[in-house]
């Protein structure tokens, strides 16, 4: 099985630290006291609540629907009592606190009964709408809900299974992949079936040769012959999407399309997994394996309750003392959460307790000198110092000329760079303000056009009032003339009348005038 | 003799000039244009008259003829007037007219005390987007997403039931912010605090949304 | 407790900094101003030493005068700078031309424009331009060939307590050449012309071959080290090796052979050291390919047909002035955006 | 060949901008952006070889035969002006945003002393006809040249750290001074 791989330009090679947990089994974590369960745990708008505070809740129970179908349900981890639903701190950067849904466990962990779906006699859409209900949404980290990337629109060809795991520290997927490879794969065919795709791709970075081993044993025993177990070169950042497709595929996804565009779909290991369980066992997500590493006596690999609390879970791996914080996910992508007890969600694939000298606080900012270091690592190939040159001095535009909307925050650059530039933060920064500008564009265009429409309203209903008073006054000059020419009639009756249709049109016209001061007295006011 | 040469020799070449110019004058007439539509397209569509003008075309087509400034837009801010420098090759100017030039006014939204809302419609007359809804003797309400911030409805409340308040920042708001080491406090920068508290310190995450 | 500012990933680092960026460049120059120093003698020590201390102190001052902090003094930015300075001087320069020097590299060329990695111009050759516009003559006193002044009577010379004899003054290799060619009565040969005047060396001009020498291998060196990119030297050297070989080739007796202007006045150190300067130069592979063609043509046409015993100092401010279009135009296709299926197949295995 | 030389040393040897310092309204005004650098270079190229070829017509033809040689700069700068005013027509016909961003400049080509400069070079060298157009046209492309390259920089520059009281209009007069420096580098090439 030799498969033809392909290349991507720049990447880097920081030390994997991957061997503190590697070796360590997926072990159960313990019922924390709290479990503090975030609304918003995928990409798209966050669940509504359908639960009260003092509801009595089973494991596996809704507690939060989607919202439209760019969104996922939510469910308790565990059973017990709600005891309240308010805004809470969520490992997000931003340090925001989102709706959320406090659980206390009865200790229990009693699951609701369970009924897989059958899933092979419902259609596609109803199999969509199910994992949606299920909470399935992607693992790897950025939490995309995986059943709005099943909707089949255009003919694919491959299927890529991402447990690549480029980034230090993390083994989670590598546990996975070894201790139930064959869910993996029975999921990702579950997948490949509902996207009728062709060949399925497992790429694994060759560093993890006992995961490489036990999938490709797990397929043979499934005796599928589209799976294909892929080794590719350990390079970070190789299990980015767009990279991992380029290494398997040859094909490159351009900043405005879809990988679907180009045929092509990408899953990871654990959200294949995830996708398993919700159709044959009927669970919903409410648990994920979580690698405890860093700072810590003991690193390990976890299955950990989602909403339990970080500063309870990492105890579990008895963090050193000079511990000054915890990055969710890894050490080139991952957040430095704001507090330490915010509660894992489904996208916490990793904790790494922090320590000054794990990880020293960046040197200072130096000027950039231009040595282009950060566009030989570039693995978008992009000139992140001409990024920096312009987002530095907030030029926007300039720096969406350089194609800033293709960053993918790998945080190569800032890696390697000489001057120790927070290159990342300055393009999130600058997308940020791009996206805010975006917005409040489409705003000021809407705006408009309610105002223009607004203001052609006015103007046709003066004109129609007008129109209506000239009537009026026609009708009523026309009826004057009428009883004129029949009855005794004379010369000052005329003017009269005369006199009477001309103070009609007057009336008319100060009406208009009325309104028209109207308008702008209340456009001043 | 000589002179009346020269004079013959410049009125000739006057003559010629002015033909060719006048022909040109009819030849490359100009109808319409296309400036004031850009010029609008950067102006934040609040409608809300602040620079004097009655909404943000006529505005711009005072800019267009030269009769305004570009800095009367304290909507679009400096962001706004920076804009339109570079589009007219004008010389920028500070909104807030110097000093403070970086102090951004937050985003306001219109909020209607509803219970003491009388349902008098002046409200929804003087707004100039429409985001205001509601049937005369009924209760109005601000459709907040539309609303622009423009205060154009608070005046006219007779019974001051309106409240201009900010934006709640939210996780679909919130943006990255400028990284905050400048070259000048380089040695302060090792200060800066990374940690994120104490391992105990559980009160934090009580904090609610401000 | 006040919830710290988001800090953005990555949250690891490589082991890099400027400072060892500069400090690797001071490297390679080394080979070059050791054999430079055994040619001429401990004057040029004394000027790089005089060129590093005022650099150091110029930039201070208007850092202090700007109210930032001395930090920046550590990048060795100004260093590297004050050393192209010295070792494109005459060594036996007065003091105060140095010092001249190192004011417009540092002040004007530099710190004005905000400081480093933000100088439109390479701020040692805007030095140069200043002082030989400035002050033609005593840029052009090149000590004559042989002439070994005891330390003293160097010391003595740049400091200005003796008089600027007219020993020191003589034809470089270079000069010899452009007045042969500008002179129309002009018959023998270039090669015989320096034979004669005892400036022909093993290969090109006598003595300076070395040290031309040495600065190619320094060169190496950055690139070896990948400081550098091959782009920018390879085209400068390229351009000038053609330009010079059709001209050879055309007319031998009046022009000399690519190998001697290669190796002659500051063809090496700049192609290596001074349009490689990514701050000033360009930065886009094909920008770079640009810009060391475009320098070198310029410099090889300045220095045989122009007005100025050396071109390096103005070809590469004039593609100074162009660098910043020529990436403009040069940028390279980036990931998934193919230009006209230019990007090849990275295929492996 | 020696025409060769002559646009060499219009457009590098004898900037017209740099070297001769002639034209440095327009240089600095509407060098900010490269896009109206460049709408600015075409106003002027189109203009600066117009305006040689008129002048050359006007002074041989009419000045010369009637002896009114003192009448040399009157008339140049009324055809100048004329010439200017036809293509500002043209421009705001073909292009509004175009002449909005020249804004002043356009008219401004009318007392730009490169535009009445050249046709007095070309008269005080005796340059012929197609001597005269080719010295035009060659400062003109000059000056389209160093306007384009300064524009270049000055996008860069603006968003560098420049000490305050240097930002703007300072910085810019230092940067075209160091060009100007730069391109002494040329002195001599043209012989």
């Amino acid at each position: 099985m030799l498969q033809k791989l392909f290349k991507f330009k720049g990447g880097i090679k920081p030390a994997h630290h991957k061997a503190e947990s590697q070796g360590a089994p997926i072990a159960i974590a313990p019922l924390p006291g709290r479990l503090v369960i975030p609304l918003s745990q995928s990409a798209g708008e966050a669940a509504q609540p359908v639960v009260a505070v003092g509801d009595r809740v089973l494991k596996g129970q809704f507690i939060g629907r989607a919202e439209g179908w760019l969104s996922s349900a939510v469910h308790a981890s565990t059973s017990g009592t709600v005891v309240a639903v308010e805004p809470r701190l969520m490992p997000h950067p931003s340090g925001l606190a989102t709706l959320s849904v406090v659980i206390e466990p009865d200790g229990e962990d009693r699951w609701l009964p369970l009924q897989a779906p059958d899933y092979k006699n419902m259609s596609p859409k109803a199999v969509l709408q199910y994992l949606q209900d299920a909470g399935v949404v992607g693992m790897g980290g950025a939490g995309f809900p995986s059943h709005a990337k099943m909707q089949n629109s255009t003919v694919l060809e491959d299927l890529v299974i991402n447990g690549a795991e480029c980034e230090p520290y993390i083994t989670c997927d590598d546990r996975l992949m070894r201790e139930r490879a064959g869910e993996i794969v029975a999921g990702s065919r579950v997948i490949r079936d509902l996207l009728q795709v062709k060949r399925v791709l497992i790429g694994i970075e060759d560093n993890k040769p006992e995961a490489i081993a036990a999938m490709r044993e797990a397929v043979e025993a499934m005796g599928e012959t589209t799976f294909s177990v892929v080794v590719v070169p350990t390079l970070y950042p190789a299990g980015g999407i767009k990279q991992l497709i380029r290494v398997l595929t040859g094909k490159e996804i351009p900043v405005d399309k879809r990988s679907t565009d180009l045929g092509i779909q990408c899953f990871n290991v654990a959200t294949a997994l995830s996708v398993w369980r919700a159709l044959n066992l009927g669970e919903p997500v409410v648990n994920r394996i979580v690698t405890l590493t860093g700072n810590v006596e003991q690193a390990g690999n976890w299955e950990v309750l989602i909403g339990t609390p970080m500063n309870e879970l990492l105890a579990l791996a008895r963090p050193k003392a000079d511990t000054d914080g915890i990055i969710m996910g890894g050490p080139m992508m991952g957040i430095s959460v704001p507090a330490f007890d915010v509660p894992v969600i489904k996208a916490s694939n990793c904790l790494i307790a922090r320590s000054p000298a794990l990880f020293p606080p960046p040197p200072p900012e130096m000027p950039c000198i231009r040595c282009g270091a950060c566009a030989r690592v570039c693995p978008q190939e992009l000139q992140p110092f001409e990024l920096y040159w312009w987002s530095r001095a907030r030029q926007f535009d300039k720096a969406q000329a350089y194609n800033l909307a293709s960053c993918i925050e790998c945080g190569c650059c800032a890696y390697v760079c000489p001057a120790n530039i927070p290159l990342v933060q300055y393009f999130r920064f600058s997308k940020g303000e791009i996206r805010a500008a975006a917005k409040e564009q489409k705003m000021a265009d809407s705006a408009k056009a309610r105002f223009e429409f607004k203001q052609f309203r006015a103007e046709r209903e003066k004109a129609e009032k007008a129109e209506k008073l000239a009537r009026a006054a026609a009708a009523q000059a026309a009826k004057l003339a009428a009883e004129r020419d029949t009855p005794p009639g004379g010369e000052s009756d005329t003017a009269v009348y005369a006199a009477d249709a001309k103070q009609a049109v007057i009336a008319a016209a100060v009406e208009r005038a009325r309104l028209q001061r109207a308008e702008t007295d209340s456009r001043d006011a | 003799m000589e002179i009346l040469i020269a004079i013959a020799v410049m009125a000739l070449g006057a003559l010629t000039l002015g033909a060719a110019l006048g022909y040109a004058a009819i030849r490359f007439k100009v109808e319409g244009d296309l400036i004031t539509g850009k010029v609008e397209a950067i102006l934040p569509q609040t409608q809300c008259g602040q620079c004097g003008f009655a909404g943000c075309k006529p505005y711009a087509e005072a800019i267009v003829r030269g009769e305004a400034e570009i800095n009367l837009c304290p909507p679009g801010g400096d962001e706004g007037a920076k804009k339109l420098a570079d589009l007219l090759g004008r010389e920028f100017k500070p909104v807030s007219g110097g000093g403070d030039g970086e102090a951004v006014k937050p985003r306001l939204t219109a909020i209607i005390r509803e219970a003491e809302c009388i349902g008098c419609t002046l409200c929804i007359q003087a707004c100039p987007v429409d985001a205001i809804v509601g049937a005369a003797r009924q209760m109005h309400t601000v459709i907040e997403t539309l609303c622009t911030g423009c205060e154009l409805c608070v005046k006219p409340c007779p019974v001051e039931c309106i409240d201009m308040v900010s934006v709640p920042e939210t996780l679909a708001t919130w943006k990255y912010a400028y990284p905050i080491i400048p070259i000048k406090s380089a040695e302060r920068a090792h200060d800066v605090p990374n940690n994120v508290g104490a391992m105990n310190d559980t009160q934090s995450s009580h904090r609610k949304v401000a | 407790m006040p919830i710290a500012p988001p800090i953005s990933s990555p949250y690891l680092h490589a082991e890099t900094s400027v400072r060892r960026i500069m400090n690797q460049v001071m490297l390679a120059l080394l080979p070059g101003i050791v054999v430079y120093t055994a040619l001429i003698g401990l004057a040029l020590i004394v000027q790089v030493l005089l060129a590093c201390c005022f650099a150091l102190i110029f930039e201070g001052l208007f850092q202090k005068l700007r109210g930032r902090s001395l930090a920046s003094l550590q990048d060795g930015s100004a260093l590297v700078t004050a050393c192209l300075i010295a070792l494109t001087f005459p060594p036996l320069s007065p003091w105060w031309l140095t010092v001249l020097g190192v004011f417009f590299a540092i002040v004007v060329a530099k710190q004005l424009y905000g400081g480093l990695g933000q100088n439109p111009f390479n701020p040692a050759m805007i030095a140069f331009a200043v002082c030989i516009v400035a002050f033609p003559a005593l840029m052009s006193q090149w000590p004559a060939q042989g002439l070994h002044l005891p330390f003293s009577q160097q010391m003595e010379v740049i400091f200005g307590f003796s008089p600027r004899i007219d020993a020191l003054t003589a034809a470089t290799p270079l000069d010899a050449i452009k007045t042969a060619l500008k002179m129309d009565s002009f018959t023998g040969s270039i090669q015989d012309l320096l034979k004669s005047q005892s400036l022909y060396g093993t290969f090109a001009g006598r003595g300076w071959e070395w040290v031309t020498t040495a600065y190619l291998v320094g060169g190496l060196f950055l690139i070896f080290r990948r400081v550098i990119t091959w782009q920018t030297p390879v085209a400068f050297l390229g351009s000038m090796t053609v330009i010079s070989l059709i001209c050879w080739l055309i007319d031998p007796a009046r022009f000399s052979d690519p190998l001697f202007h290669l190796f002659s006045g500051g063809a090496m150190l700049g192609a290596f050291f001074i349009a490689t300067d990514p701050v000033s130069g360009c930065t886009t592979p094909a920008g770079k390919l640009i810009f060391g063609g475009g320098a070198g043509l310029l410099a090889y046409l300045i220095r045989v047909f122009g007005g100025f015993p050396d071109g390096i100092a103005f070809s590469i401010l004039i593609m100074n002035i162009c660098a910043p279009l020529i990436d403009v135009y040069t940028q390279p296709a980036i990931f998934a955006m193919q230009q006209g299926g230019k990007k090849k197949e990275r295929d492996h295995a | 060949m020696s025409y060769f030389f002559l646009l060499i040393g219009a457009v590098f040897v004898n900037n017209v901008v740099l070297v001769k310092i002639l034209g440095l309204c327009p240089f600095m005004g509407v060098s900010k952006k490269l896009s109206t650098a460049y709408g600015m270079g075409a106003a002027t190229t189109f203009v600066l070889t117009l305006a040689t070829g008129a002048s050359f017509v006007i002074d041989h033809y009419l000045l010369i035969p009637a002896g009114l040689e003192y009448l040399r700069t009157l008339s140049f700068i009324v055809t100048i002006a004329a010439i200017v005013q036809l293509t500002e027509m043209a421009i705001a016909k073909t292009s509004p945003l175009l002449q909005q961003v020249l804004g002043i400049y356009l008219p401004l080509i009318t007392t730009n002393c490169a535009v009445l400069g050249v046709p007095l070079i070309n008269i005080s060298h005796g340059y012929g006809f197609v001597e005269s157009l080719i010295f035009g046209a060659g400062s003109a492309l000059g000056f389209s040249l160093v306007l384009a390259l300064f524009a270049g920089i000055r996008e860069r520059v603006e968003a560098a750290d420049v000490p305050l009281p240097f930002k703007g209009v300072a910085i810019a007069m230092i940067t075209a001074g160091l060009m100007s420096l730069a391109f002494m580098g040329f002195a001599g090439l043209d012989r």
